[in-house]
């Protein structure tokens, strides 16, 4: 297969290896080096596209990320959306087509992995051009920790573009031999492909590595396809070079009109001839070399037309030596064809009046506006953007701390001004960081410039073409042109970022990457105002489009959040349970043996709780181990209730609330010693508690002698509950006296079993006989066996934390952040009891004095019970007013509270429920509704307490 | 993502540690005497303060401890961090 | 009756770290037994009790007989031991250390320790830890409480070269983690 | 003038292609007068919203909006448009619910193709707790009149088939709420057609125009003293959303908000690939795809006060990786730009409106992350508040002084999804 645009040699490409790819259905070839788009040219193929708005045939008009015209859909080897043809990497396979409106997602997982690496250096040099090249160089001679990133396959920047020469050889040859230095030095790390996208606060910059994409479906799978580096940088050179800028002119966006220093770069790094017939035209000297390279590749070059009177006489000379025919004070005011173009248009130009113009037939028209600097990463860590009338773009202003810009980014556009200033902000960065600059750090010998002649700062073409500036594209990916920001100024828009939200220039994929700065040129043109104060939109990271799979990284399936277990896991997993998210815990809910649904499994886990003895994995409950001299003091501010009064070897519950009076937390206190408690929490509450804890003992109470320390993974905890529990502790613990008491209700005895250490606490949250055991989670499952064993006689069950649930409902033991909702005050509860009179403050004391706390209307929990006895109210329900027609009057309709908790009772042989209601224990006794799927449920009101409300049964 | 001086473990990616709000608010010697309004606000209302801001920082991914800082809430810079036994800084 | 088995958080992974090769060795540390101590101001009479200086340069460990001295804080260090049981440890310490008005917490099983040896160590932490780990700033001695992944970690500087590391975790958070190191190793099972 | 919807100007369009042209003409860009009968200070969503009511309900045109910027430049520019009224409690439900009545006829009221999508919202739900808290909200909407329904996971593929239900994740999808009346609208369309309708009413948009003080007199404000010199006051209304109190400050007034960054961000076009809006809690993302086929995302707030309008980064990684574990099929579509808001946040997540100790000033802040979908409803109501000198009924519940009662409307302490 033949590519007739292909040059006979030179380019970067791998000329002896071919490799097949497939555009818009047609098998093409091309080589290693190639990106799709310098692929397409090879054989031929200018045009990818059709327009969004428009339809117009657009095609490559830049070689990289700047181009606004060649958007493609990759379908393999994996479905990618709207990538730039001209940054996509040739690879054997790729399949590819061109893209006018919306990019298609694929519609199965992606498999490849991402990554982040964090990565810490002295000096982070962005950009590996003459001047970063440079500037990395005197780093790393320095022997400072550098990292040199850059987003092309190959270090060179625009030397890879061009023919310059330096040390009297080809610069690539310096090139090469940089790369090489730097790769020898230790500290430094050399990443191409790698695009730095975002600058953020402290010399953070964000930089997104493509690993595997040029190698296509060979593509190794145990290596990340995209990695982020996440860079601390001491100090940051941006060297990101430049982005030429076009001239708006009519119909200025067919295929064939192109950037000059793209064909230079098609040409040179590519071996790629854009054209036969160029007609190049420029308001500066930089367009020339793109002419004459192009002419001596054997393109005919048919004129350069130069907007500036005089044009540039020296370039005038080197041209007419090589036959090239220059006009000046002339501009191309429109172009003619269809799929490609074949005319240019060019007309006189003279004080901003455009003559009569003669076609002149091309296939290819450069086109260039003058640079502007690539500011975005400086822009994006604030700083200040400077309007530079001679070179008509917007430049950086004051260097940032540990943040400076070189070479074309900075306005410096010739080759010896690069390599100088690269090494100069090298060193003023190693100078800020005190790490002296090495003696030897020579820099290569450039040809002396000649000074080019001064540039002209041209928007826009007047449209001559009697459209009126709507065929004169300011924005090609939006195709907005100029009669539409003509449109957002008569219609009374003054700012850019209006002009830019009513036009749409700048959102499209490129970001206005080459619209942005004529945007800011044109309305200030049409609204006669400077440049300058029309200022730019602001630059947002990042820099170039980033996979959202690439900011995920790892963090993905299984990786996604920690899942915390207990020592007991693989026993629940093996024993069939049934797990429930409880903040990053797993927990066994129920444990539904064959044939069971969850209700079965818990009503059998209940009834074996109540009538025989029961077994739960309560390690996931917090510990906070509190010690000091002071611990009953910190406790005593902390609870609603008194501690200070806990006697040694007993247990009390406690309430917890915010200053603002609502419950956040309760559990149970085991004073361990006069000096020292164990406090437990909820499962949710334990970080909260003890930063709580800390949060008062430090930043308000730093003079009490205590210390908070979590030990909530230290020990399991495993209740032992039912009528049956003591023979299971009896046996298990047999130098424990189990008896009421020996060992009454609410107290804990330490003891151990073959020399390990055991807790054992009277605690019980189902209101029956129950023991908790805590020991150290290396012997959880020994222990937990031996539980097991002992209670096999008894039937001993395991339960999880739905039965764990039901048990404490019957006794109307709240479940914090279920059955309260942070609107909760401990009152609201019920707990009044829980609430120290004695005590003259404690956090959260002085709300309850608050007009809201004393309102009777006040939500309160009472129990519930459907009067059908057969309805188990979903959780969440809402309750209203008993309605004797049992109709549901229109909204909106009053409601008097919720249901928070709802089961099947084994107990009490019928469903019953938790609810917060407004007044609700005036209400005890009475019907309410609740509304259920089109009916209304009558449901009584009752006490909290359903089971055994005398509490006989905690002694067994 | 900024760095964050811990007064004792140094700086530190901005995820280990997590705010406190406005500094130097002490809990009131004696709640019980003051006034609704007065206790409303010390429980909800605090400084929004738009440029220099002292505020409290905890470094819970770190040494647990707390700590102040001086911060501008317009540029987000970090201008001094100081222990809460320090007394607060004087800016201009 | 039978001696009361230990179970490892992390059995169910030994056979993973076992295939890993040299450049990213993982092992799990065996039992230990660990103290939270909280102490201020240290001295020569804490030192005088306890056997041990306890360091006072933040993002520090020392050597404590068979153990391990690591500074949690200004007045909070993680005293380990292998010699002693946990609550002998604890016993010890907290005798040494109430009379000074500090305190003494058993949290042997709160955390389990990871050695992590090899040429690559470092790179595999570098995937989720934000910390500089270089051998020049995180040397031998050197210690640091901060996220890996996830999950908050005590990382321990045993070399000189960074190629020898102890990371301590919450044990709940173990078995995320030990799957956090696996996947962050592949790519260096392929290195030949 | 032309005001084409997306489909009558060309066809056929290629997906994507544009919005309906905005009019010929939009406001003017008028010198200060001396006075006003009402300043309106800030001039985004809710400052323009009730200029286009004083004008169109109560005939009041005496009328200026300062805005320190541009129009609508601040959060109306930067939010991710969701709008929705399934709060949870009846005072929240009352305003959003008015809101949204309001929003379906905005279109024509502004004559403005605002692109308002009634295409639903999902809040997913990940545990067993966000489940009987998403059940309470729906009883408690379908209760008080707003659309609301439980959704199944199955149901919730059928809504929107690209949501991961697998059960094997780490957070599965348990259920959702589902209201069919929200969606999404396009918000420069939204300020543009309130701006215009003032704007042709008389009343007077005044940008790069920012407030240094006030004039007062007693418990009277005579006077807002600006950039553009002191202009006289009958009465002002408080619109600044993030910078509130940057304003009260200048009054003495303490209001209990903190001014957070909250970050957004948006892909590239894309075919559709997600019909609804799609809110989730526990795995924290909020996504929609908007009219020409990108994705908009919601991230978290940053936890510090910051009035950058910008945050940190991690957040947006952090987001990407909830965004990829809920939507597989996202992996590969690209980021293209983020951004940042400053949202104010008051105590109990609801907002602050009502009096102040001026009587002639009100406040009108602490939307948090509500205010986009707010913007009519609020509008109407701050205009009659301001028209009777009397707090609108519906406003009346989120007066200042319920921190002192302690009679908070408690959206988070509820759980009600934000945003």
């Amino acid at each position: 297969m033949s590519t007739p645009f292909r040059t006979p040699s030179g380019g970067r490409i791998d000329r002896a290896t071919t490799v097949e790819f497939t555009f818009e259905g047609q098998t093409l070839t091309g080589h290693p080096g190639d990106t799709l788009a310098s692929a397409l040219l090879a054989n031929g193929r200018h045009q990818v596209a059709t327009s969004i708005k428009l339809g117009r045939p657009r095609g490559i008009a830049a070689a990289w990320a700047e181009d606004p015209g060649g958007l493609v859909q990759i379908e393999e080897p994996f479905p990618e959306p709207m990538l730039l043809a001209s940054t996509v990497e040739l690879s054997d396979g790729l399949v590819a087509h061109g893209l006018p409106g919306q990019g298609r997602l694929a519609d199965v997982p992606d498999s490849a992995r991402y990554d982040a690496v964090h990565h810490h250096v002295d000096v982070l040099v962005v950009g590996a051009g003459p001047a970063g090249l440079a500037a990395a160089l005197t780093a790393a001679r320095a022997g400072a920790r550098v990292a040199l990133v850059d987003e092309q396959s190959e270090a060179g920047g625009s030397l890879l573009s061009g023919t310059e020469r330096l040390d009297d050889a080809p610069a690539l040859q310096w090139v090469a031999a940089a790369v090489a230095e730097l790769a020898a030095s230790p500290e430094v790390l050399h990443l191409q492909r790698t695009t730095a996208f975002g600058s953020y606060d402290d010399g953070f910059v964000l930089a997104l590595e493509r690993r595997t994409d040029h190698l296509g479906a060979a593509a190794p799978k145990h290596v990340s396809r995209q990695r982020v580096w996440r860079i601390r940088a001491r100090a940051i050179v941006v060297a990101t070079g430049a982005h030429e800028r076009p001239v708006v002119f009519a119909d200025n966006d067919r295929p064939g009109i192109m950037l000059a220093g793209a064909a230079r770069t098609f040409l040179h790094r590519y071996g790629v001839l854009p054209g036969r017939d160029a007609v190049v035209f420029t308001t500066n000297d930089s367009a020339y070399d793109a002419a004459l390279d192009l002419h001596r590749a054997g393109v005919q070059v048919q004129a350069v037309v130069d907007a500036r009177p005089e044009g540039s006489p020296r370039r005038r000379e080197d041209c007419e030596l090589a036959g090239i025919r220059v006009l000046s004070g002339a501009v191309v005011t429109g172009t003619q064809g269809v799929e490609r173009v074949t005319h240019a248009l060019v007309a006189p130009f003279a004080d901003g009046e455009v003559g009569a113009s003669t076609a002149i037939g091309c296939d290819l028209l450069l086109v260039s506006g003058g640079w502007n600097p690539a500011v975005h990463l400086y822009s994006q860590a604030r700083g200040r953007l400077r309007y530079d009338d001679a070179l008509g773009a917007f430049v950086p202003g004051e260097d940032l701390d540990g943040l400076s810009v070189t070479g074309s980014a900075a306005g410096v556009l010739d080759l010896p001004g690069c390599l100088a200033d690269g090494q100069r902000r090298a060193r003023a960065a190693l100078t800020a960081l005190a790490i002296p600059p090495a003696g030897e750090d020579r820099l290569p010998a450039a040809p002396e410039p000649a000074v080019p002649a001064a540039p002209l700062v041209l928007w826009r073409v007047p449209d001559t073409s009697g459209a009126d500036g709507s065929t004169s594209f300011v924005d090609l990916q939006r195709d907005a042109t100029v009669a539409d920001i003509a449109r957002a100024v008569g219609a009374g828009l003054r700012s850019i970022e209006h002009v830019k939200r009513y036009t749409t220039i700048g959102t499209a994929h490129d970001q206005g990457k080459t619209s942005g700065v004529l945007t800011s040129g044109i309305t200030a043109e049409l609204l006669g105002i400077p440049v300058q104060d029309t200022g730019t939109t602001t630059f947002r990271p990042p820099y170039t489009p980033v996979a959202f799979a690439a900011l995920a990284g790892r963090d993905r399936g299984r990786l996604f959040d920690p899942e915390r277990v207990t020592a007991l896991h693989e026993w629940h997993v093996a024993a069939g349970a049934v797990f429930e998210d409880v903040g990053q815990w797993k927990r066994p809910r129920h444990y539904p043996q064959p044939g069971e649904d969850m209700a079965a499994a818990v009503l059998r886990e209940c009834a074996a709780a109540r009538t025989g003895v029961g077994i739960l994995d309560g390690s996931t409950l917090g510990k906070i181990d509190v010690q000091g001299a002071d611990a009953a003091v910190l406790l005593d501010r902390l609870y609603t209730n008194l501690m200070s009064s806990l006697k040694v070897g007993s247990v009390r519950y406690g309430v917890m609330c915010g200053v603002d009076g609502m419950v956040i937390d309760d559990g149970t206190v085991l004073r361990l010693a006069e000096d020292r408690f164990l406090v437990l929490t909820t499962t949710g509450g334990a970080a909260k508690v003890l930063d709580w804890m800390e949060e008062w003992v430090q930043t308000e109470w730093p003079d009490l002698r205590v210390h908070c320390t979590s030990v909530t993974e230290q020990w399991v905890t495993f209740p032992v509950v039912g009528p049956r529990s003591r023979d299971v502790i009896g046996a298990v613990f047999p130098d424990v006296d189990v008896t009421n008491e020996a060992f009454p209700f609410m107290t804990w005895r330490d003891t151990t079993l073959d020399g390990v250490p055991v807790r054992l606490a009277r605690i019980s949250f189902s209101g029956e006989l129950a023991y908790e055991v805590y020991v150290n989670p290396w012997y959880a499952i020994a222990v937990w066996q031996r539980l097991l064993e002992a209670g096999r006689p008894y039937g001993i069950t395991p339960y999880g934390t739905e039965t764990m649930h039901v048990l404490r409902a019957e006794k109307g033991y709240p479940i914090i952040g279920q059955d309260t909702d942070g609107t909760v005050s401990p009152h609201d509860l019920g707990m009044a009891w829980a609430v120290s009179k004695k005590k003259p403050d404690f956090v959260g004391k002085r709300s309850f004095a608050r007009v809201e706390n004393q309102n009777p209307l006040r939500k309160q929990l009472v129990g519930l019970l459907p009067v059908d006895r057969e309805t188990v109210l979903p959780e969440g329900s809402q309750i209203v007013e008993f309605l004797a027609d049992g109709q549901l009057p229109p909204p909106p309709v009053p409601m008097l509270g919720h249901v928070t908790s709802s089961y099947r009772s084994a107990e009490l042989a019928r469903p019953f429920a938790l609810a917060l209601v407004r007044g609700g224990r005036e209400r005890i006794g009475e019907t309410v509704h609740v509304p259920l799927n089109g009916t209304l449920v009558p449901v009584e009101v009752t006490g909290s307490v359903l089971v055994d409300p005398e509490g006989a049964r905690r002694d067994g | 993502m900024q760095l964050i001086a811990c007064p004792w473990c140094g700086p530190r990616e901005e995820v280990e540690f997590s705010y406190g709000g406005q500094a130097h608010v002490p809990y009131p010697d004696s709640p019980a005497e003051l006034s609704d309004e007065e206790w409303a606000h010390y429980v909800f209302f605090r400084d929004n303060t738009k440029g220099r801001f002292a505020e409290r920082w905890n470094h819970n991914a770190g040494c647990r401890r707390w700590f102040n800082a001086i911060r501008d809430t317009t540029t987000y810079r970090f201008e001094s961090v100081y222990r809460l036994d320090d007394p607060k800084p004087v800016t201009p | 009756m039978a001696e009361l088995l230990r179970t490892h958080p992390l059995e169910a992974w030994a056979a993973a770290f076992e295939r890993l090769p040299d450049t990213v060795g993982i092992a799990a540390e065996p039992y230990v037994a660990m103290v939270d101590v909280r102490l201020a101001p240290v001295g020569a009479e804490s030192s005088a009790a306890l056997g041990v200086d306890l360091p006072t340069a933040p993002n520090t460990w020392v050597p404590a007989g068979t153990g391990r001295v690591v500074w949690l804080g200004p007045d909070e260090w993680l005293l380990t031991s292998t010699t002693e049981a946990p609550e002998e440890l604890e016993a010890r310490v907290r005798t040494a250390v109430l009379p000074l008005g500090g305190s003494a917490t058993d949290v042997s099983a709160q955390r389990i320790g990871l050695r992590l040896t090899g040429a690559r160590v470092r790179d595999v932490l570098a995937k989720g830890c934000s910390i500089d780990l270089h051998p020049r700033v995180f040397g031998r001695g050197s210690s640091a409480q901060t996220a890996l992944g996830q999950a908050g970690v005590v990382l321990l500087a045993l070399s000189d070269s960074g190629d020898d590391v102890v990371v301590l975790v919450r044990s709940s958070f173990a078995g995320y983690l030990a799957d956090w190191l696996l996947d962050a190793a592949l790519e260096f099972t392929h290195d030949s | 003038m032309s005001l084409g919807s997306p489909h009558a100007t060309r066809t056929p369009r290629t997906p994507g292609a544009d919005l309906p042209e905005h009019p010929d003409a939009l406001w003017r860009s008028p010198e200060p007068k001396r006075s006003y009968d009402v300043v309106v200070v800030g001039g985004g969503g809710h400052g323009l919203a009730t200029a286009h009511y004083l004008a169109k309900n109560h005939g009041i045109t005496n009328v200026a909006v300062l805005e320190k910027g541009w129009l609508a430049g601040g959060n109306m520019a930067r939010n991710t448009t969701i709008i929705r009224s399934n709060y949870l409690w009846d005072e929240s439900s009352g305003i959003y619910e008015h809101a949204l009545k309001l929003w379906e006829g905005l279109e024509e009221d502004l004559g403005y193709p605002i692109l308002f999508s009634q295409r639903g919202v999902l809040n997913l739900a990940h545990t067993l707790q966000d489940v009987r808290d998403s059940v309470r909200r729906v009883e408690a909407n379908k209760l008080n009149g707003v659309d609301a329904e439980w959704l199944e996971p199955d149901e919730v593929r059928k809504v929107c088939p690209v949501v991961n239900t697998s059960t094997d994740i780490r957070y599965p999808v348990l259920g959702a709420t589902y209201q069919p009346r929200a969606g999404i609208a396009k918000h420069d369309y939204v300020a543009w057609g309130f701006a215009r309708r003032a704007d042709e009413a008389g009343i007077d948009l005044i940008q790069d125009c920012e407030v240094t003080g006030f004039t007062t007199d007693g418990d009277r404000v005579t006077g807002v003293q600006t950039t553009r010199g002191t202009i006289g006051a009958g009465t002002v209304a408080l619109c600044a959303a993030g910078n509130t109190s940057v304003l009260t400050d200048m009054l003495g007034i303490r209001v209990p908000i903190q001014s957070h960054p909250l970050q957004a961000l948006v892909s590239e076009l894309l075919e559709p690939v997600h019909p609804t809006v799609v809110m989730s809690n526990a795995v924290h993302v909020y996504v929609s795809q908007a009219h020409k086929g990108e994705l908009v995302m919601g991230a978290g707030v940053d936890s510090y006060n910051g009035y950058g309008q910008r945050g940190a980064f991690h957040i947006i990684e952090r987001q990407m990786a909830a965004a990829v574990e809920l939507f597989p099929v996202f992996a590969r579509a690209h980021l293209l730009r983020t951004w940042g808001g400053i949202v104010d946040v008051s105590p109990d997540a609801s907002p602050i409106v009502g009096r102040t100790p001026y009587e002639n000033v009100y406040l009108n802040c602490g939307w948090g992350t509500g205010g986009f979908k707010a913007t009519p409803g609020i509008g109407s109501a701050l205009a009659h508040t301001i028209a009777h000198d009397e707090p609108h009924p519906l406003v009346t519940p989120f007066s200042l002084d319920r921190f002192v009662t302690g009679a908070l409307v408690d959206e988070h302490g509820a759980a009600a999804v934000a945003h």
